[in-house]
């Protein structure tokens, strides 16, 4: 008989229920298991009732870890913490048996009892060696956000804070917001609403705007960042609990020299027919896929202007989004040529110049071209503020977010958010979109209450490390560093606990909390019927 | 038959939920432990399973480009494909492992992914070791 | 560091036909850097050999081990009650750590898990390369910090041979020619009139050529006197 | 069985051969060996051409062999796996091959430490048993060791080394199985002044039966004084030399007379031991002496 002190918790819902079963054999093998002192059915353990009889039981039992057997621990995880921490176990102290989405839904009837004996069997015995990992649960020690920009993304970014009720620093480099000149307004109206949200920031008694200040370091943690402030009167501190980057873009129509698109209305004059327009910069890349939208509006323009000039718009995807599709409907009307493209297209000669692409529709082009124009979204200060916050770079340059669309405005650092451009983008609902995304990003972990340090973390066991490297390199959240010891360290603070690097290391020295190597093994063998 | 299936904490788990949700049944005989990320998979896990007697495992993971981990599904790639050759060379076949990616809203990958796994080990019969439980 | 990497298990499972108790033994240096013997792969080799044995009906009995440097005696002394009874160890360390385990215990037959590669360096995560080949005579100072010994598939010391094309080596279009590296990266330091004097033929006898090779730091060597004073110690 | 040289020839009629020994010149010049070869003709049955001995650079064996065939000599060429890795050696088997020579003996070769270029980088890309493993492939399947086909192999009558005074002495024997198993034909031995040690291993010879496997010529080396004698003894490893044999020529009153005595007494004792089917005489730089110790010996004239 072991000495583990495990209770096992088993949520019944109602036995009207489809998949609902008797749960009360399931209830006395789980007694039956060594180690578990107790085995209960709770009622319902997500109403207020079964959540007291769930810490009541607890408390009774003498246990000081268990298994709660429910459903998925995606939906209810918060509210089984909350019943550990009410019974004066640690909050983590629990594993989920998912019996629910994991047997009795998806198994015939008469399957779901035996396979919910298999899942609470695996949850003991992961349980069982449990571990209390560092953890820290804390209310942001500061609930302010620092916005560093120049203009108009900033601005929006800062409005949305502002109305959260988020006190909002904004950290302009120059002696007042730029002017927007690197977003596309499809109409006045729009360019006035742009005008009038800097405005607003401006005056709005939540936010403070710190111009000819730019950012020179930034420490701390989610939640409590220091940032160092250099000010025309000298550094200075600025504490807050979050920051979103919106550096100010530079989105342009260039030609192949270099040098700006001409106005639409001087290209006859300057003997220029035949003009092809590319998408470029971050956008061709698999961050957007449809027409530029200031290769449209200038095509539109060119072709208004001047009938019988001959425009060509290469895109990954033929679609314009918004309210670019009347742009596109009214270029397509007055003959701008649109070609789908899988690949880069090749452009020879030095004006006139050759355009040559697949387009899947015709096949192989060939095009002759007097102006080839590039539109391309650049970020001037992403390297700067890569160095400052300490955040990768992607292969063109730009402030890297993590490629997830579960994860909006996140980048590998907690707490540190970043508005992004796309060609496809630049349009100014789309740029107040993406402010949105990054400020809602930070108000959402200034707002929840507590955050969470620790739990699923990867620590590093000193005297087996190799100091080969492998986890430093790997991280994809750069948590994991060589300390002062000459060991390598992961950083709590920044570790997200992906477990990528516990897989890695070649000399077994880090284990994950939450999901240990003994615990997976442990959970293997219970699975396959092995005996502890 | 047993098939002992790796599940990372965002699409995978999140589409095995939604199979759930939605009733889309699948076979009991496949055991799922959750992982953080695919990432935490170790070739170690991969053939302790088997040596315990699993017929097929697989790992599940977010879609390709898509992790949220950012690339805890590559690695997870990686260690698919060294356990796979392992498996070759002791004789019991990479093809009783496999990588699925899943996102969350693809429940409907589930029942797929699973009958997948259960007719490899119907073509290759059970692994010799599981006769021992 | 000294790069390695794992034989194909096929021949491991060969190399230990006809033993029964076998210590997988790893290596936490060099070995585990460049992901060959640490103990993450002694787990794994155990694992696979586990399984194999299961799966064949093979008498093997596999333990495991992992010591900080199995090229020191002090370290591969930790292995003496592991070694009860066993009849091989598979040693996954270099070929260094292979022969200090059979120096210490030569009733038990140490079999190579590795085949010990190159003094080389990581180029990136999981690429090793042959950086230097320890001809025991460093001309490092007089080729723009680039071994030719190693680098040039024909070691020359004169620059690059006629299959010098592009950048890369006859012998492969993947292989980069050293000399023309050297070139570069002298051109770079503004020291190119090294290459003009020709050098002339090497002396040899440092490095492989001349015999095993042993080098004494006699500021560390105990003396005689102090081992006798010093005694046998456990 | 068609023998495919001289050597061969008198080694399976039964009669006891000699071979001896004719070191290249430090020279451009040939002349030394034709004066060698017309000194020492008739005195053995195939003459061993040394190949850069003690690592040191001398006209090549092979170019030697030529100039003793001119005068009408059999040689023997020797080639050492230390200057020439295996596709050199193959070529030069070739192109011996090809000028007449018939008899290669294969050995590893002095580390050139022993010589006078020290700092000179080894090949030994293989040993002198892959050697004979290579020249058997060539002869015998016609093919390169890469497996290449030739237009037209080599005949060769293959010859090893073998050294009875090299430890570990119970492996000295399965050495030479070894190496009749790699294709020896035939075998010389270390000069040879233990005669016991040498009779211990010729038993051991025996009794795996290697003795009717290859042909084993017993080598021996005339002493010139009691000087060369300890210098053998101490310096040259792998070699007894035992303190009689130093007495006997410190206490000579011709000491060059008591070399040549010496000599002809061992090898006169080693035709009566089983096994021995020729002698191998080495007179290093005292060439001249040859034909005086093989007619004492009661060996010659040689047809």
């Amino acid at each position: 008989m072991s000495e583990d002190r495990i209770a096992v918790l088993i949520c019944s819902w109602g036995a009207g229920e489809p998949g609902a079963f008797d749960l009360e054999p399931l209830r006395s093998f789980a007694a039956s298991m060594d180690g578990v002192l107790t085995a209960q059915l709770i009622e319902r353990m997500c109403s207020e009732k079964g959540q007291k009889d769930a810490v009541k039981g607890l408390r009774e039992s003498g246990a000081d870890r268990f298994v709660v057997a429910a459903c998925s621990p995606k939906t209810k995880s918060w509210l089984h913490r909350s019943i550990a921490t009410a019974a004066g176990l640690h909050p983590l102290a629990f594993e989920v048996a998912n019996i629910r989405e994991g047997a009795a839904y998806v198994h015939a009837r008469d399957l779901g009892p035996r396979k919910s004996e298999v899942i609470i069997r695996m949850a003991v015995e992961k349980v069982r060696l449990w571990s209390e990992p560092p953890f820290e649960e804390e209310m942001p020690a500061c609930r302010s956000v620092a916005v560093v920009g120049e203009g108009l993304t900033a601005a929006l970014a800062a409005r949305d804070l502002a109305a959260q009720g988020l006190e909002t620093d904004i950290i302009v480099p120059g002696p007042g917001f730029a002017s927007p000149s690197s977003y596309i307004f499809i109409n006045r109206a729009q360019r006035e609403s742009a005008l009038k949200v800097m405005r607003e920031v401006a005056l709005h008694p939540l936010v403070r705007t710190h111009l000819h200040t730019k950012v020179r370091s930034c420490e701390g943690r989610p939640g409590d960042f220091e940032l160092i402030l250099e000010a025309e009167e000298g550094p200075r501190a600025l504490e807050c609990g979050a920051v979103v980057l919106a550096p100010e873009p530079c989105n342009e129509l260039r030609g192949l020299d270099g040098s700006l698109a001409p106005e639409a209305e001087d290209l006859i004059s300057l003997g220029m027919r035949r003009i092809v327009i590319l998408p470029g910069g971050p956008s061709s890349g698999t961050g957007c896929s449809c027409m530029t939208p200031r290769g449209l509006l200038y095509a539109l323009e060119a072709a208004s202007m001047t009938p019988g000039i001959e425009i060509r718009l290469l895109g990954r995807e033929l679609r314009a989004l918004g309210s670019m599709e009347e742009v596109q409907h009214g270029a397509q009307r007055r003959g701008v040529r649109f070609h789908r493209i899988e690949a880069e297209p090749s452009v020879r000669g030095q004006g006139p110049y050759t355009v040559e692409f697949h387009d899947p529709l015709v096949g192989a082009c060939s095009v002759p071209a007097d102006l080839v124009l590039v539109d391309s979204v650049t970020v001037p200060r992403a390297g700067e503020l890569a160095s400052v916050f300490r955040l990768p770079l992607d292969e063109k340059g730009e402030l890297m977010s993590i490629e997830s669309r579960l994860r909006p405005g996140e980048t590998v650092r907690r707490g540190i958010y970043v508005c992004r451009y796309r060609v496809g983008n630049m349009i100014y609902e789309d740029v107040a979109l993406e402010a949105g995304a990054a400020a809602s990003r930070a108000s959402e972990l200034l707002l929840r209450g507590a955050m969470e340090i620790g739990g699923t973390v990867a620590e590093v066991e000193a005297e087996k490390c190799s100091v080969c490297l492998g986890c430093v390199r790997l991280c994809p959240y750069s948590a994991a560093r060589i300390g002062e010891a000459g060991k390598a360290v992961i950083d709590v603070e920044l570790c997200q606990g992906c477990g990528s690097c516990v897989s890695l290391c070649p000399s077994k020295a880090i284990d994950i909390y939450q999901y240990g190597e003994a615990q997976i093994i442990a959970q293997e063998r219970a699975a396959l019927g092995r005996s502890r | 038959m047993r098939v002992v299936g790796f599940i990372c904490g965002h699409g995978a788990e999140g589409a095995f939920d939604q199979a759930g949700e939605r009733r889309i049944q699948y076979s009991p005989d496949v055991m799922l432990i959750m992982m953080p990320c695919a990432g935490r998979v170790d070739v170690l896990h991969i053939l302790r399973a088997f040596r315990e007697g699993a017929d097929a495992a697989f790992v599940g993971c977010c879609l390709e480009g898509n992790c949220h981990h950012v690339y805890g599904n590559i690695e997870a790639r990686k260690r698919v494909e060294q356990a796979q050759g392992i498996l070759e060379s002791v004789g019991l076949g990479a093809r009783r492992l496999e990588i699925f990616h899943l996102a969350s809203n693809q429940a409907w990958k589930v029942p797929q992914l699973t009958e997948e796994m259960l007719s490899r080990v119907q073509e290759l019969g059970p692994n010799p070791l599981g006769a021992r439980a | 560091m000294i790069i390695a990497e794992q034989k194909p298990l096929e021949e491991i499972f060969k190399l230990l036909q006809g033993h029964e108790r076998i210590l997988v033994a790893g290596c936490r240096s060099c070995v585990a850097i460049c992901l060959a013997g640490g103990e993450k792969e002694v787990g794994v080799l155990a694992e696979a050999l586990r399984l194999r044995a299961a799966l064949a009906q093979l008498p093997w009995q596999v333990d495991e081990a992992t010591v900080e440097r199995q090229c020191e005696k002090e370290w591969v002394s930790e292995l003496a009650p592991l070694l009860k009874g066993k009849d091989a160890v598979l040693s996954i360390a270099c070929g260094v750590g292979a022969q200090t385990i059979q120096a210490m215990y030569p009733q038990v037959r140490v079999l190579p898990g590795l085949n010990t590669s190159n003094m080389g360096a990581p180029e990136e995560a999981g690429v090793f390369m042959e950086k230097c080949g320890g001809c025991g005579d460093c001309v490092l100072h007089l080729t723009g910090g680039i071994c030719p010994i190693v680098r040039c598939a024909k070691s020359l010391l004169n620059g690059p041979c006629g299959g010098s094309q592009d950048g890369k080596c006859e012998i492969s279009p993947e292989v980069p020619c050293a000399w023309d590296q050297i070139y570069r990266s002298l051109e770079g330091l503004g020291r190119l009139e090294l290459l003009e004097e020709p050098i002339p033929p090497k002396n040899w006898m440092p490095s492989r050529s001349g015999g095993p090779r042993k080098v004494v730091r006699p500021e560390a060597v105990m003396t005689e006197e102090q081992k006798r004073q010093k005694g046998v110690r456990p | 069985m068609r023998a495919r040289s001289n050597l061969e020839r008198v080694l399976l009629s039964g009669k006891f051969a000699v071979t001896a020994e004719i070191g290249p010149p430090k020279s451009a010049s040939a002349d030394k060996v034709r004066k060698n070869a017309r000194e020492m003709r008739g005195s053995a049955d195939a003459f061993n051409l040394t190949d850069n001995q003690t690592a040191m650079s001398r006209m090549s064996s092979v170019a030697c062999a030529v100039v003793l065939m001119q005068e009408g000599l059999e040689p023997v060429v020797q080639m050492t796996c230390r200057d020439r890795n295996r596709i050199a050696m193959q070529g030069d088997v070739l192109g011996a091959s090809a000028l007449g020579v018939r008899n290669i003996l294969c050995i590893s070769g002095d580390h050139q430490t022993f010589g006078n270029m020290k700092e000179a980088k080894n090949v030994f890309d293989v040993d002198s048993i892959q050697e004979l493993m290579i020249l058997r492939k060539m002869r015998d399947e016609g093919r390169l060791w890469s497996g290449d086909e030739l237009e037209v192999a080599p005949e060769l009558f293959l010859g090893a080394a073998a050294n009875p005074f090299a430890d570990p002495f119970e492996f000295r024997v399965a050495r030479l199985a070894k190496k009749a198993k790699a294709g020896a034909d035939f075998v010389q031995t270390q000069s040879i002044y233990d005669m016991e040690r040498f009779e211990r291993w010729m038993a051991l010879v025996r009794a795996r039966g290697l003795h009717e496997k290859v042909h084993i010529l017993a080598g021996v080396m005339p002493l010139k004084s009691h000087k060369v004698a300890l210098y053998m003894k101490n310096k040259v490893s792998g070699m007894i030399v035992p303190d009689e044999v130093v007495e006997r020529l410190k206490n000579a009153k011709d000491p060059k007379e008591e070399g040549v005595r010496i000599c002809v007494e061992q090898i006169e004792h080693l035709r009566t031991i089983e096994g021995v089917r020729g002698v191998h005489i080495m007179a290093v730089a005292w060439e001249e002496k040859v034909p005086e110790i093989v007619r004492r010996a009661g060996l010659g004239p040689r047809d």
